[in-house]
C-alpha cells in the first residue's frame, strides 16, 4: 500500500482510454511483455508455434478461461472474487446435456426436445440463478464473498454430481428429425476460419470493455469497488451492483460450460474443477487489484492468454508435464514481476 | 515571487532547519527550494493555501519523504533521515493531516503503534493503557484506552493521533492541521497543552487553515504560496490581514449571508426524527429533533463534538436509518427511499470524512468530481465524454481545485484540494437541498470565501443550504439562521446578528475569553 | 450383518461408480449394511476414510487405494484393527496385509489393446499417446504394456505423449495441441476412454477424425457408444463388474470363514476386447455377456 | 462493508480478551454455534460420533487443516493469502521422505541417514525457504500474494513431482541400525491418549494465540494489516513482519506434511492438493476478514474443527460421496451466516 505509485496506479486505473497513443496503450498492459515472451521463445523452440492455425487453437482453449475470467474480472472490480465460477461452468455444461438429451414429461407421456436457443437461454438463466445466490449471500446477508462463493462451489458441483450420478451426457449433436441440432455448432464451426469460442470471447470482451467504459453501470462498478460508502453517498445503488456482478459472472461461467461443452460434443459434472483459480489469475496477471476498483478488460485479456499460450507452448515443444507445473508457476510470477520492473521508478515511501 | 533572502535572527535558538527545500512529483514542483526555521520552545504556524506545499514540507522534515534536493539541519549538524522512525529516534514526531490510525486496533495500540512497552519479552498492556489514560485525561477526553479506533469519531481519532505525538516525548512536534475536526473546547484544551509543552522546551510547527486560533498560539508565521516561501514575521509584527494577503495576495473576508431576496417555500421538513446512538448505546444520537428550512436559506447547525449533527445529516441523507419521524423533501416523505433516490430528487449531503465516505481514491480527479452526475452526462446507454468533461472542468473551476486536470490521481491532491472535489461532486448534481457536514475542513480561507460564494449564489437560486461546523465564525458570516444542537437535540436557535459568545454558551461550551 | 465400507477412487469417473455400484449391490445382497465413500486419489482422504471405517465398526473394507505406496500405511491401519481389507482395482507394493487384491491384468490389457490398434491403424506411421494420472501404477503399466507391442513395428513413430490425468477435457486440449506440432499423425492411443474421447472431439474439431483412429481402455459405456458410431476403434474392458462383486463375495467369505477362498491374495482379472464386432454384447456398464 | 455491526468487530478485533465473561465470549466466536449444532446433529444420527475416541480422532484429521489454517491466519491477519501452503506440504512431506530414505553421497561413496530430529528440522527449514520466497516476491518485489503464491503453488508442486518422479517414499518408519527411527512416532502414537499431531495443533495454537496478544509482533501484524501505512508511518517494520508470517506459514505447512506424512508412514507429492482452500476456509469461518487485521487463533481453530467435524460426520453417517459435497458447501456458508443472524441486530447502513 504505496501512495505514490501513482503513475502505474493511473495507467490501470479504469476502463476509459486516456491516451491515444497506440504504443503506450499497448505498452501499458501489465502482461503484455510477458505474452510477447512466450511467443518470442516457443516460436524459436518449435517451428509449429508460430502459425495462424496454432495460434486459432491455443485461443479456443483460451476461449473457457477467458470467459470466465471476464466474469471474474467485473467480480473483482468490485471488491469480491467468485470461486464458484468452475463449478457453475459444470453445472451449466450438464443442465445443457440434460436438455439436449430431451426432458421426459412423465404426466403428459411426452418427450420434449428444446432447440438449441432455449438450451442456451436456460443454461445461461441458471448461471445467472447461481450468480443471484452468490450475490445476495454476498450483499443482503453479508458472508463474505470467499465464503459465499466458496460454499456455493461446492453446492454446485454436488447438485451436478447428483443430476447426473456421475456420468457424462454424450452426443450433444441433437437429432435432426428433433429439430435440435445445433449445439455442436458453438464448439466446432468456425466463422471465416475462426472457431466460434474465440468469437465468443471476443464479443464479450467488447461488450464489457464498452460496459466497462461507456456506461453508468461501469462507472458504479468501478467507484464501488474502489470505497463502497462513498459510492453509496454518491447514489450509486452499490447492493445492485453487487448482485449484478455476481450475476453477470455466473452468466459467463455458464457461457463458458457451453462452449466447453459443445467443443467436447460431451457434458461432466467435473468439468471446469479449479478453473477458478485460472482465472483469478489470468484478470490479477491483467494488472487488476483484488481490492477492488482497479483493472480492464484488455489487461484480463493478455492475462488469459499469457497462461494458455504458455500452457499449450510447452505441450508443443514436448516438455515433460513435471516441468509443465514448474514453469507455469515460475512465469505467472514473472509475469507480474516483469511490470513492477517496468514502473520500477516508483517513489519508494518507507 | 520574493524570497526574504535573510531570515531575521529571532529570539529562540534554531533546533531544526530546512534549507533550499525542493521536492518534486514527476511535473508537479510542490516546493521550489524553501528555507525554514524552526525555534526552540516555540510555535511556528505555516500558513498556505492548499497546495502551497505545508504538508510536503512537514513529511520531508519528519523522514516520511524525501527531498529532491536541499538540506536539513539538526542541531547545527546536517542529516538525512531515511525514516519517520529514523526521525522520531532523533527527537521529531508529526500529527499527519490525514489520520494515520490502524482501525481494528485500540486506541491504547494505536498509541503505542510501533513502540510498544516490553516488560519480560510480551508487551506491558497495563502500563500503555495506563498511560493512554493519562494522555486521554491531559486532553480532556472521555475515550476509553480499549476502544477500537474504528468506533471514534472522527474527531475523536484527531484527538487519538494527537495522544500519539504527545506519547512520545519529542523535541520538536509537528502539527499538520491538527484541529480540522475539532471543536472550540477541545482546541482550547490544545492549546493548554501546548503552551504546556513550550514550557517545556518543546519546538512545535502548527500548521491550521483556522487563521484567528492559529494566531492565539503562534510566535513565528512563515507563509508558503506555489511551493515558495513568501513571507515571514513574528508575532508582534502580524495580524489577521498580514496572514490572507501574504497567502491569497488579496485581502479576503468571508462576506456575510447572502440578502436581497426571499426565501421560498420550505424544502426541507425534519419532523420529530429519532436517530438510534451506536449500537447499544442507551441514549438516541438524534433526540426528536424538528427543523424546516426553505429555499433559499442558509442554515447552520452547530454544537460541540458529539452533539449529534454527523447522525442529523446522514440521517436525512438515507445514509443512516431513522428510528422515528419524518423527513419531508418539498412535502414528499424521503424516509423510503434510498439515498440514490433521494439524490436524484435534489437531497445531497457532503460527508464529513473524505477519505472514507467521500472520495473513491482508485478514481481519478474528473470521475470523483462526475461520480454523483452520471445520469446528467448519460445518452440513452452510454456516458458522453464529451459532456463528462464539460462537467469536470466546470466544477474545477467553480470549486478551485488546484489539479492538472481531470486525469490527475485523487491521491495527488492536496489536502484542501480533496475536500474541494467532495463538496464539487455534490454542487454538480444541481441539488435542491444540499447538506454540508463540515465541509470546509482542511480548506484554505480563499476557498472557503469561493465556496461561500458559491453556496449564497446557489441560495439566490432557490437551494436550501444546512451546513455543520465546528467555528463560530464560519456561522456568522453565511448563516441566515443558527441552530445549536446539543445531545441530539436543538438547544437554541438564533439569527445572523448573535454573537459568538451566545452561540457558545448554548452549545454547552465554556466561553473563553481571548 | 454389519457394516461393509466400501471406499473407492472418485465416482464421477463411471468406472469408480460402477466399481461403487456394484459393490455396494453385492454387500446389500449378502445382507451388510454398506456406504461408498471417495477419496479422490489423496492418500490423507483415504486414511480418514479409513479411520472412519474403524469408528463405524465396519466388519469389512473394500478399497480401491489411491496410490500403490501411499495407500500402505492406511491399510495397515485397518489391519491393525482388526477389519479385513479387500483391495480392488488398484494394488499396493506390499503384499500380506490385505486379504486379497483383485485387480484388472493391465499389462495383458494393454497388450490386446495394443494389437488391436495396430490392426485398425496400421504397422506405419507416426502416433501419439495420451497418458493417464502419474500417480497411478496402472498408467505407467498400461504405457509400458504398448510400449513392448508398438516397439515391434519399426515404422511406427511415437511423435508425442502427454499426461492428461485420465481426463477427457485435458485429452481434448492436449490432443489439439499435440496436432499442431504434429499434423500427420495417423493414430491415438489412450490410456483410458476419458482421455480417448478427448482426443476424439479434438480430432472431429479439427476434420481428421477419419484420418486418425483412437484405441481406448476401460470399456465405458460412452466409449462403447463411440465404437458403435464408428468414432473409436476399440476399447479394452476392465471387468470391474466381475471383481467387485468378488471383493465383496470374498469379504464375506473372510468373515464367515476366516479366508476368501481364493488361492492367492493378488488375482489378476483378464481383460476382454471390445470393438465393433462384438460391441452388441456389452449388456451394462461394463458387462459383455460372452 | 457496513460501519455499525461494532459488536462483532469488537469481539474479532484483536487477539486481546477485553471480556472476561466466559459465556461471552464462546458465543462470540463466529463459528461455535455451527460446531455445537455439527456434534448434536451427528451424535443424533450415529451412535459412533459422539465418543471420545471418536473425537479424537476426528481432532486428528483436524490437525493437518488446523496447522495450515494457524500459518494462513497469520497470513490473512497481514492482508495477505498463501495459497501455496497445499503445495509446500506435498514438497516438504517429500523432502523427509527423500531424507528418511537416505541421502546417498556418491562423492564419497556413503549413504547417510539423518535422525529423526535433523530431517525435522531440515524440512521445516525448507518450509521456511519457501515461505521466504514468497514472502521477498511479495513484500519486496510487490507481487500480489494472490499471484506470488499461485507461482509458488506451482512451483512448489513441480518440484515435488520432479524429485520424486511422481512415485510415493514408503517406509518411513527408519531402521533402528541405522538410528534413524521414530519418525512415525508422530503419526501413530499418542501422548496420554492424545494423538501427537493433535498436540502438536495444540502447541502450535497456543502459542501463535500468546504472539498474537502479548508480543510487539503481535500487535505490528494486526497494525499493518489493519493500516499498513500507518502502521509504516509509526516505525512498524513492516516488510519484516510481512517476510515474517510468509515463512511462519511456509514452516506451518512443512509441519503439517511431517505430521501427514508420519500418519500416513508415506510422502507423495500429490499431498496437499487444494488443502489451501480448506485452510482459508477454516480462517475466514472463524471470523478473520481478507481484507486483513482482524481474526483470532480461538475462530480459526473453530473454523477448522467445523469443516473436519462435519466432513468426518457425513462419512460416518454414510452420506453419499455427492451429498457430502452439497452439505459442505451449504455448511460452510450456513456457519458463517448464523453469525450474521446472531449479530442480526446490526443497525442497516442503507
Ligand atoms: N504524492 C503526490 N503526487 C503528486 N503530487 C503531489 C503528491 N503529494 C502532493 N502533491 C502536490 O504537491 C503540492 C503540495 O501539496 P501539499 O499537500 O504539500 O499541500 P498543502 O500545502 O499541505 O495543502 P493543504 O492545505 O490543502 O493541505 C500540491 O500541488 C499537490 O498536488
Ligand atoms: N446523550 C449522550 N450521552 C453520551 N454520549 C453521547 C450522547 N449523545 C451523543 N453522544 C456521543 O456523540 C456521538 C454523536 O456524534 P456525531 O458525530 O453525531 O456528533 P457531531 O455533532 O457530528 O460531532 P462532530 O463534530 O465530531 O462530527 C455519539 O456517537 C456518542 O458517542
Ligand atoms: O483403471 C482405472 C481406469 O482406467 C480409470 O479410467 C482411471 O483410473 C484407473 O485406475
Ligand atoms: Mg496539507
Ligand atoms: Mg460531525
Amino acid at each position: 500500500m504505496s501512495v505514490t505509485n501513482v503513475t502505474e496506479k493511473k495507467s490501470v486505473s479504469n476502463g476509459q482510454k486516456r491516451n491515444n497513443n497506440i504504443v503506450r496503450l499497448i505498452l501499458e498492459g501489465r502482461a503484455f511483455f510477458a505474452l510477447i515472451v512466450i511467443i518470442a521463445v516457443f516460436s524459436f523452440l518449435s517451428p509449429y508455434y508460430f502459425s495462424l492455425s496454432n495460434f486459432l487453437i491455443m485461443a479456443s482453449h483460451v476461449a473457457i478461461f477467458g470467459i470466465l475470467a471476464i466474469g471474474m474480472l467485473l467480480v473483482i472490480l468490485n471488491g469480491g472474487i467468485d470461486l464458484s465460477v468452475g463449478s457453475t461452468l459444470g453445472l451449466a455444461g450438464c443442465i445443457a446435456g440434460f436438455l439436449m438429451q430431451g426432458v421426459t414429461l412423465n404426466a403428459f407421456g411426452v418427450i420434449l426436445y428444446p432447440p438449441v436457443w432455449a438450451v442456451v437461454i436456460i443454461t445461461c438463466a441458471l448461471g445467472a440463478l447461481v450468480g443471484a445466490v452468490n450475490g445476495v449471500l454476498i450483499a443482503y446477508l453479508k458472508v463474505p464473498a470467499f465464503v459465499a462463493s466458496l460454499g456455493v462451489l461446492y453446492v454446485a458441483r454436488g447438485i451436478a454430481l447428483l443430476m447426473t450420478n456421475g456420468l457424462t451426457y454424450n452426443n450433444l449433436g441433437g437429432r435432426p428429425e428433433l429439430g435440435n441440432t445445433g449445439f455442436d455448432w458453438l464448439g466446432f464451426n468456425r466463422l471465416a476460419g475462426v472457431p466460434i469460442g474465440v468469437i465468443v470471447l471476443a464479443v464479450l470482451a467488447i461488450v464489457c470493455g464498452i460496459v466497462l467504459s461507456k456506461t453508468a453501470f461501469g462507472r458504479w462498478l468501478y467507484a464501488s469497488g474502489g470505497n463502497e460508502r462513498a459510492a453509496d453517498l454518491s447514489g450509486v445503488p452499490v447492493k445492485r451492483v453487487k448482485i449484478t456482478v455476481y450475476v453477470l459472472s455466473g452468466i459467463c461461467a455458464a457461457i463458458a460450460g457451453l462452449v466447453l461443452s459443445s467443443q467436447l460434443t460431451s457434458a461432466g459434472p467435473t468439468a471446469g474443477t479449479t478453473y477458478e483459480l485460472t482465472a483469478i489469475a489470468a484478470v490479477v496477471i491483467g494488472g487488476a487489484a483484488l481490492t477492488g476498483g482497479r483493472g480492464t478488460v484488455r489487461g484480463t485479456m493478455l492475462g488469459a492468454f499469457v497462461i494458455g499460450f504458455l500452457s499449450d507452448g510447452l505441450v508443443i515443444i514436448g516438455v515433460s508435464a513435471y516441468w509443465q507445473t514448474v514453469f507455469t508457476g515460475a512465469v505467472i510470477v514473472l509475469a507480474v514481476l516483469m511490470n513492477s520492473i517496468q514502473y520500477g521508478r516508483r517513489v519508494k515511501t518507507s | 515571487m520574493s524570497q526574504p533572502s535573510q531570515i531575521p535572527q529571532a529570539q529562540g535558538e534554531v533546533v531544526l532547519a530546512a534549507r533550499n527545500i525542493a521536492k518534486s512529483y514527476g511535473s508537479v514542483h510542490a516546493l521550489k527550494g524553501v528555507n525554514f526555521d524552526i525555534h526552540k520552545g516555540q510555535v511556528t504556524t505555516l500558513f498556505g493555501e492548499n497546495g502551497a506545499g505545508k504538508s510536503t514540507l512537514m513529511k520531508i522534515l519528519s523522514g516520511v519523504v524525501q527531498p529532491s534536493s536541499g538540506e536539513i539541519i539538526l542541531d547545527g549538524q546536517p542529516i538525512s533521515f531515511a525514516s519517520s522512525t529514523h526521525a522520531r529516534e532523533n527527537g521529531i514526531s508529526i500529527i499527519h493531516q490525514e489520520l494515520s490510525l490502524a482501525p481494528n486496533l485500540s486506541v491504547r495500540d494505536n498509541i503505542f503503534m510501533g513502540r510498544e512497552i516490553i516488560t519480560g519479552g510480551v508487551v506491558d498492556f497495563a502500563e500503555e493503557e495506563r498511560q493512554t489514560r493519562a494522555l486521554m485525561q491531559e486532553l480532556e477526553e472521555d475515550i476509553d484506552p480499549l476502544t477500537p479506533v474504528e468506533d471514534l469519531r472522527l474527531g475523536q481519532q484527531q484527538i487519538v493521533e494527537i495522544a500519539r505525538a504527545l506519547s512520545v516525548n519529542s523535541r520538536i512536534l509537528i502539527m499538520d492541521e491538527p484541529t480540522s475536526a475539532l471543536s472550540a473546547a477541545e482546541v482550547e484544551v490544545l492549546f493548554k497543552v501546548i503552551h504546556d509543552l513550550k514550557s517545556r522546551g518543546v519546538s512545535i510547527v502548527y500548521i491550521s487553515h483556522h487563521l484567528e486560533e492559529a494566531l492565539q498560539i503562534t510566535n513565528h508565521a512563515v507563509v508558503l504560496r506555489d511551493g515558495n516561501m513568501t513571507a515571514y514575521a513574528e508575532r508582534k509584527d502580524i495580524d489577521l490581514e498580514w496572514i490572507v494577503r501574504n497567502m491569497v495576495g488579496d485581502n479576503f473576508d468571508l462576506g456575510n449571508p447572502p440578502d436581497g431576496y426571499d426565501f421560498g417555500n420550505v424544502a426541507l421538513s425534519i419532523d420529530n426524527l429519532t436517530v438510534p446512538g451506536p449500537s447499544g448505546a442507551a441514549y438516541n444520537a438524534v433526540d426528536r429533533l424538528s427543523l424546516n428550512v426553505r429555499a433559499g436559506e442558509v442554515v447552520c447547525i452547530y454544537g460541540l463534538m458529539g452533539a449529534g449533527r454527523t447522525e442529523l445529516l446522514e440521517c436525512v441523507a438515507g445514509r443512516l436509518h431513522a428510528r422515528g419521524g419524518h423527513i419531508l423533501l418539498d412535502g414528499q416523505d424521503v424516509r423510503h427511499l434510498s439515498i440514490a433516490d433521494r439524490i436524484a430528487s435534489g437531497l445531497v449531503l457532503v460527508p464529513e470524512d473524505r477519505q472514507r465516505d467521500g472520495l473513491v481514491q482508485t478514481m481519478t480527479v474528473g470521475s470523483n468530481l462526475s461520480l454523483a452526475s452520471i445520469r446528467t452526462f448519460t445518452k440513452g446507454l452510454f456516458t458522453s465524454s464529451r459532456r463528462e468533461r464539460e462537467l469536470v472542468g466546470a466544477s474545477i473551476r467553480k470549486v478551485h481545485v488546484k489539479t492538472d486536470g481531470g486525469d490527475a490521481a485523487i491521491g495527488s491532491l492536496s489536502g484542501g484540494n480533496q475536500q474541494k472535489v467532495v463538496i464539487g461532486k455534490m454542487l454538480a448534481t444541481e441539488p435542491k437541498v444540499i447538506l454540508l457536514d463540515e465541509p470546509s475542513r482542511g480548506i484554505d480561507i480563499g476557498a472557503k470565501a469561493e465556496v461561500f460564494k458559491l453556496l449564497a449564489e446557489r441560495a439566490k437560486q432557490g437551494l436550501a443550504v444546512i451546513y455543520s461546523t465546528s467555528e463560530v465564525n464560519e456561522c456568522l458570516s453565511i448563516a441566515h439562521r443558527i441552530i445549536v444542537m446539543r445531545r441530539g437535540k436543538i438547544s437554541a436557535e438564533f439569527g445572523s446578528d448573535v454573537t459568538k459568545e451566545k452561540i457558545m454558551a448554548a452549545s454547552g461550551e465554556a466561553v473563553v475569553a481571548h | 450383518a454389519g457394516q461393509m465400507t466400501i471406499i473407492v477412487n472418485d465416482p464421477s469417473n463411471p468406472y469408480w461408480l460402477t466399481e461403487g455400484n456394484v459393490a455396494k449391490a453385492t454387500a446389500e445382497k449378502l445382507g451388510y449394511t454398506a456406504s461408498v465413500s471417495a477419496h479422490k486419489g489423496d492418500t490423507n482422504t483415504e486414511s480418514n476414510l479409513i479411520d472412519t471405517a474403524i469408528t463405524n465398526k465396519s466388519v469389512a473394507i473394500i478399497l480401491d487405494p489411491a496410490n500403490a505406496d501411499g495407500s500402505v500405511g492406511a491399510v495397515k491401519k485397518a489391519v491393525a484393527a482388526g477389519i479385513p481389507v479387500i483391495l480392488v482395482n488398484a494394488e499396493i507394493n506390499q503384499e500380506g496385509l490385505a486379504k486379497a487384491q483383485l485387480v484388472s491384468n493391465n499389462a495383458q490389457g494393454a497388450a490386446i489393446g495394443a494389437q488391436q490398434w495396430v490392426e485398425a491403424v496400421g504397422d506405419k506411421g507416426k502416433y501419439a499417446e495420451l497418458f493417464g494420472a502419474p500417480s497411478d501404477n496402472n498408467a505407467a503399466t498400461r504405457s509400458n504394456g504398448y510400449e513392448t507391442v508398438l516397439t515391434q513395428y519399426p515404422d511406427l513413430q511415437k511423435a508425442a505423449k502427454e499426461v492428461a490425468n485420465w481426463d477427457r477435457t485435458q485429452g481434448h486440449n492436449k490432443m489439439q495441441s499435440m496436432l499442431q506440432a504434429n499434423p500427420d499423425i495417423i493414430g491415438v492411443i489412450s490410456g483410458n476412454d476419458e482421455m480417448a474421447l478427448g482426443a476424439i472431439a479434438a480430432l472431429k474439431e479439427a476434420g481428421k477424425l477419419a484420418n486418425v483412429k483412437v484405441g481406448g481402455f476401460d470399456g465405458s459405456p460412452d466409449a462403447v457408444a463411440a465404437i458403435k458410431a464408428g468414432e473409436l476403434q476399440y476399447t479394452v474392458l476392465q471387468p470391474v463388474a466381475i471383481f467387485s462383486e468378488e471383493a465383496v463375495k470374498q469379504a464375506d467369505n473372510v468373515i464367515k470363514n476366516g479366508s476368501t477362498g481364493a488361492k492367492s491374495e493378488k488375482q489378476l482379472f483378464d481383460c476382454l476386447l471390445i470393438t465393433k464386432d462384438n460391441v452388441d454384447k456389452y449388456t451394462g456398464p461394463f458387462v459383455l455377456s460372452q
